[in-house]
């Protein structure tokens, strides 16, 4: 299997009043082509900015990003603007990933007019055949954002992502703006656009059971870093990660038999401004010891799972 | 809907009807709810946006916007007394003292000019005849007691952390230790993680303290975690009303299951999801007949007429639907 | 905090040295020259070329400049004027005491009507309060500061013969002044202070007060109204420039000897150096008070004074 | 219906708002038609009539000179509104152009523009225009200059704002991930959508600018008589005025009567177009 996308020790800083602000901090995966890699964590442990980087809205400290076995970590502006037809986003919030001036048919067709020279029939062809996919009636063309809800905006958002025949699309937070039903709606969208044109998505949430039902593997982030790696199933069958766990007992089930047992995590999440080094959730972690303040390694412990804790590694837990 | 216990129920809406007004347009917000509450126990309302969980609260505070929101209809009976009929002064001593409230956006909830410890020594002050160093004394015992150290009552709100000010915010809301507290989307704005910890900390605060709770939510597993009884809203209707067990076990509406079956599974894998299909309807427009008719696979014709009948399942478990036989037939998956 | 005060305090020097070296350019750019001006009609070269040299106008215009920076801003001396050949630092003291005295009354008078107005309008809305005092408000930005001056002359001097028309002496010469400057100021706090308390009366925090069982008065007074003044102290700045320009005008309609009355006979006689002056202190004073606005801004809201505190002055997140 | 329509239909709902624009339009129709209008000649002096009360020949009197000043505030829209609309426009369009360099591309051109802009921001606007007026002269288009300068600035500046306010937009990070160029975003994205704040501060710029205009030509600036400018009018007359209050009350009453127009015609503005008041 090839890898579409490759990033090795991807980082991403920002500079604050405080100090350097560590979003992205020595992340490195790949996704396999046509598979969905969930990204998973609370906010401010940098997954958003991990998918921005990827698809240069932001530009990387450091690291290297790869596409297609090629090197595209410090493109140049023309380099970008191919890239951009490969590489989209769906943004978390439809209402304000659209421009509130601009009908559905100016939205979706707007990547079109940017980049493309193509006939003005040629363009509304295409509008439609977007609109059809994803499920917008032909009598809203002409709508406004805010005359429509949050589950046809994000429709429209989609099929603006989705126009230029990208391969490779970063969902960003997608459906956590909708309600259950709608999200639900949202979510088979994705999914049977992903099959039907062999997508490969990188789908970052916070949403634990969403995470669960749309990706082939996982990555766990805590500030800025990879916790936990592996195939979607076994995540939830065997979380290794003190976090990990933490999360996944945190997560509000609709099961009410037997009554769950929580675990609850002490404290809060730790400012990413200058971190200290080693195990970044060590302050939080029940199974702290002294090698925890050591820098962490994501090693492989079992076959295709990956976890950055020593202890774990060590066979301690 | 009426509790299945006799007894005089703690806390009894009937019939309440609001809407809202907006020039010429007519919002029904809330149509004809009725619901009780047992002493202790806790209500959840569950319910997409725009559904009028928020103005069932706010009404039984009497804190809807006078201009904009009209109680059309209705009784709410605290202990017997009739809240709608009582002088605006009468309100303000139940206001915080007997029933408190817990707002969904901890950011915004706290006034980001006063010092924290003023916002719930004001509240204790309002209610009690406690002194102001008294006062400022059992703040900050509320303040450790929600786990925030004593040392920070100085702080101002944006010293703190989401999770953090919510935690203010509960202080607040048990200051006078209420009968009843109403929490309205109390960790929707908050990561799972710290979630946990603030439900965990609101059911151990309201066992110890015996408080009765209504929560309204949208996330079915934060009802499965925190309530005892569940109320299922759509368009400003209960649909479906039942123990917990009852609900979840045992969900009747095709509204309700719609919603279970839109979540996606922690066991189960599945290819797709099976979503409600359509949008929830326009409160300025709302359909004949039963509200869900439009977007449930069960419609018949007489769904498309009249007021739907509510039908008792079980002891005490009541379902707004007149297919409910048919319906009954597809048992839960 | 101190430290961006202090920072705001340098940065004010070059913006002043700045303003100076401008105004000094631009009144070099006036056609004419005032040594013409100022020797008699009938003179002779000689006389006027003696008159050029006892001006300093002879020499090249950066030794003029650096002259002119020097003397002001190292001497505090600001020459003599042309047409009395007195010091200009000496006249300019008192006239600047009385120049303030007027903005301070005016602002005072402005700040307390402005705020009265608002919370009336405010706490009735919709109702006639509200339209009677919104109407006062609209009066009182459409009337010209001028024009409202020599009204007030006409009622409270000519016809009811309550206050002095002109002149100055005890507070009664001020009271009309001020009024006629502050107008103006009164009119958009009260309009700004009524929208603000609509916005803060609808936000979460007063609905909390509200369900604590807080009377509506403390409700107002205690979470309200000080959220409220917040977006007001930003108008104050708008309020002061207008407030100085104002000045300037209304001193020559009530004949009160202050900066404003100097510039204008400057400016009539060609008198650059009062000018100059008087530009150069005006824009001083206006700086101060801005910078006591943002303090005060500080003072009323721990979010700014935070801000201030993290010290970087940057405006962008 | 599009977003503008639906502002417009709020404005419409606006019975105060309306009667702005309605007296705004209409002193632009006497403006232009001021010829047919005036009953007489605006320079034309009787000197038999001279400071005369309204009567029904002179339906506001006349001046000290025995002007008609029905007829010269009739001829003085000409150059009270000309003036203000011509600050707003010359004002906006630098401005714009200003506002959006700096906003959009930051940086250097940012840091060196904002620190100009910080020089003349600390001059008070009536006393810079006043200092300008000095130099340039009188006359329409040095007070035009003289006034433009400052509400430059301002635009420039409250564009700069609403730029910096929306970068972070989610919506512009999209038209960056839908490979639209820079140009493209400012055209297509940024300026439609910072326009609004831009409308509201050029419908009440307008007053600002004729109330402006009108004080410098008061001081003796601006236009002097005997141009019919309102601001000029009261000027010459204002010796006369304790004994004939008719020529100063009826030009201070045609700025307030206008300013007051496009002040409730602006608030109009600012409430149809600002979402939060859409319920």
């Amino acid at each position: 299997m090839t890898s579409l996308v490759e990033v090795k020790k991807l980082k991403k800083y920002f500079s604050s009043a405080r100090g350097l602000l560590h979003a992205v901090d020595d992340v490195s995966f790949s996704i396999q082509k046509g598979k969905i890699l969930g990204v998973v964590g609370e906010s401010g442990c940098g997954k958003s900015t991990l998918g921005r980087t990827i698809i240069h809205l932001h530009e990387s400290t450091g690291g290297t990003i790869q596409y297609n076995g090629k090197d595209i970590t410090n493109p140049s502006a023309k380099e970008i603007r191919q890239l951009r037809e490969k590489m989209q986003i769906i943004f978390q919030d439809p209402y304000s990933s659209l421009d509130p001036r601009m009908t559905v048919e100016a939205a979706i067709s707007e990547p079109l007019l940017a980049s493309h020279k193509i006939s003005a029939r040629k363009r509304r062809e295409e509008v439609t055949r977007m609109m059809e996919m994803v499920g917008i009636d032909e009598r809203l063309r002409y709508a406004y954002p805010h005359e429509l809800d949050g589950g046809r905006r994000q429709r429209i958002v989609i099929a603006r992502a989705l126009i230029l025949q990208p391969e490779f699309v970063v969902c960003d937070e997608p459906v956590s703006a909708l309600d259950v039903s709608i999200q639900a709606q949202v979510l088979n969208l994705l999914r049977d656009l992903q099959k039907k044109q062999n997508l490969t998505y990188m789908f970052v949430t916070h949403d634990m059971s969403v995470v669960r039902h749309i990706s082939d593997e996982i990555c766990v982030m805590y500030l800025g870093q990879i916790v936990e790696k592996c195939p979607a199933k076994q995540l939830f069958e065997k979380p290794l990660h003190p976090y990990t766990q933490a999360l996944i007992s945190a997560i509000p089930s609709v099961d009410i038999h037997p009554p769950k047992n929580r675990e609850i995590l002490s404290g809060e999440i730790t400012s990413p401004i200058n971190p200290k080094p080693g195990c970044r959730f060590c302050a939080r972690c029940r199974y702290a010891q002294n090698q925890c303040h050591q820098p962490q390694t994501l090693n492989e412990v079992e076959p295709d799972h990956f976890v950055a804790c020593a202890r774990v590694s060590d066979n301690e837990l | 809907m009426n509790s299945k216990d006799q007894s005089a129920p703690f806390l009894e809406v009937k019939d309440l009807e609001v809407f809202y007004s907006a020039g010429k347009q007519k919002v029904q917000a809330v149509n004809g709810v009725s619901f009780s509450l047992q002493k202790g126990r806790s209500l959840g309302l569950v319910g997409e946006t725009g559904a009028g969980k928020t103005t069932i609260a706010k009404a039984i505070l009497r804190i809807l916007p006078h201009a904009s929101a009209t109680v059309k209809n209705g009784q709410i009976l605290l202990n017997g007394t009739n809240l709608l009929s009582l002088s605006e002064e009468r309100m303000r001593d139940i206001r915080g003292n007997e029933i408190a409230m817990i707002f969904q956006d901890p950011m915004t909830a706290l006034n980001p000019i006063l010092r924290v410890g003023n916002q719930i020594t004001e509240a204790i002050l309002h209610h009690s005849s406690m002194t102001k160093a008294e006062a400022e004394k059992h703040a900050m015992e509320m303040l450790e007691m929600v786990g925030i150290p004593a040392e920070r009552f100085g702080e101002y709100p944006h010293q703190f952390s989401g999770g953090m000010k919510q935690r203010v915010v509960i202080a607040i809301a048990l200051a006078c230790n209420p009968a009843l507290l109403l929490a309205d989307e109390p960790t929707t704005a908050l990561d799972v993680t710290i979630q946990a910890q603030v439900l965990h900390m609101i059911a151990g605060l309201k066992e110890k303290l015996g408080t009765s709770m209504i929560l309204i939510t949208h996330d079915m597993g934060v009802v499965a975690s925190s309530c005892d009884d569940v109320a299922i809203v759509y368009a400003g209707q209960i649909v479906e009303y039942g123990t917990l067990e009852q609900i979840f076990d045992h969900p009747s509406h095709p509204y309700t299951r719609g919603l279970f079956n839109a979540i996606p599974s922690m066991n189960i894998d599945q290819e797709y999801l099976e979503p409600i299909d359509g949008l929830p309807p326009d409160p300025t427009h709302l359909p004949e007949g039963c509200y869900f008719s439009p977007r449930c696979k069960y419609a018949a014709e007489a769904c498309k007429t009249g007021n739907m009948p509510v039908i008792t399942t079980a002891d005490g478990h009541l379902c707004r639907c007149c297919q409910y036989n048919l319906v009954a037939k597809d048992e839960k998956k | 905090m101190l430290k961006y005060f202090a920072k705001r305090i340098l940065w004010m020097i070059p913006i002043v040295i700045c303003v100076a070296l401008l105004i000094f350019s631009l009144m070099r750019l006036i056609p004419g020259d005032p040594a013409r001006m100022l020797v008699s009609r009938d003179a002779t070269e000689e006389e006027y070329l003696n008159k050029r040299v006892e001006l300093g106008l002879d020499e090249p215009f950066l030794t003029q400049l650096g002259k002119f920076l020097t003397d002001t801003f190292l001497h505090f001396d600001f020459g003599k004027s042309y047409m009395t050949k007195t010091s200009i630092s000496r006249d300019i003291g008192p006239r600047m005491v009385r120049t303030m005295e007027l903005g301070l009354l005016a602002a005072a008078f402005a700040m307390i009507t402005g705020i009265l107005l608002g919370i009336t309008a405010a706490t009735h809305v919709k109702k006639w309060q509200d339209s009677l005092c919104m109407i006062i408000a609209l009066v009182g930005i459409s009337m010209p500061a001028f024009w409202a001056a020599l009204l007030l002359i006409m009622l409270f001097s000519v016809k009811l013969q309550l206050l002095p028309p002109s002149g100055i002496g005890g507070i009664q010469y001020y009271i009309l002044p001020a009024i006629s400057v502050g107008l103006y100021g009164t009119a958009t706090f009260a309009r700004q202070i009524r929208s603000s308390m609509l916005d803060v009366i609808g936000s979460d925090y007063v609905t909390t007060a509200r369900s604590k069982g807080l009377t509506e008065r403390e409700v107002i007074y205690k979470h309200a109204l000080p959220n409220a003044l917040i977006p007001t102290i930003t108008i104050i700045g708008g309020f002061l420039g207008q407030m100085f320009g104002g000045s300037i005008v209304i001193e020559t309609i009530f004949s009160i000897p202050g900066m404003g009355l100097y510039l204008i006979t400057g400016i009539n006689n060609r008198d650059y150096p009062v000018v100059q002056t008087c530009v150069i202190l005006l824009s001083i004073i206006f700086c101060i008070a801005m910078l006591l606005v943002d303090l005060a801004y500080a003072m009323v809201d721990p979010r700014i004074k935070a801000r201030y505190a993290s010290s970087k002055v940057k405006r962008n997140k | 219906m599009s977003a503008n329509e639906e502002m417009i239909r709020r404005l419409a709902k606006d019975r105060l708002a309306m009667l702005g624009l309605l007296i705004f339009v209409a002193e632009i129709i006497v403006a232009v038609f001021a010829p047919l209008i005036a009953p007489s000649d605006p320079f034309a002096m009787d000197f038999t009539s001279m400071l005369s009360a309204p009567s029904s020949a002179h339906l506001m009197g006349c001046d000290e000179m025995g002007r008609d000043i029905f007829s010269r505030i009739i001829y003085g829209t000409r150059y009270s509104l000309g003036l203000g609309i011509s600050v707003v426009v010359v004002s906006t369009i630098a401005g714009t152009i200003i506002g959006a360099i700096v906003g959009y591309f930051g940086g250097v051109a940012d840091a060196v523009i904002m620190r100009i802009m910080d020089v003349f921001q600390s001059i008070p606007s009536l006393l810079q225009s006043v200092v300008i007026s000095v130099v340039l002269g009188t006359g329409f288009f040095n007070t035009l200059l003289a006034l433009s300068i400052h509400r430059t600035v301002g635009s420039a500046r409250l564009l700069r704002g609403s730029i910096m306010g929306m970068r972070h937009m989610e919506y512009l990070e999209a038209a960056d991930a839908l490979n639209c160029s820079k140009l493209r975003t400012i055209l297509k994205h940024v300026l439609p959508n910072s326009f609004t704040p831009m409308i509201v501060y050029a419908t009440a710029g307008i007053a600002s600018a004729i109330m402006s205009a009108s004080t410098l030509s008061f001081i003796g600036l601006g236009i002097i008589a005997p141009t019919p400018e309102w601001g000029a009018m009261i000027s010459s007359s204002r010796n006369y005025f304790i004994e004939y209050p008719h020529t100063v009350l009826f030009p201070g009453l045609a700025i307030a009567i206008t300013v007051f127009a496009l002040s409730v015609l602006g608030d109009g503005l600012r409430d149809a177009l600002d979402p939060k008041l859409k319920n």
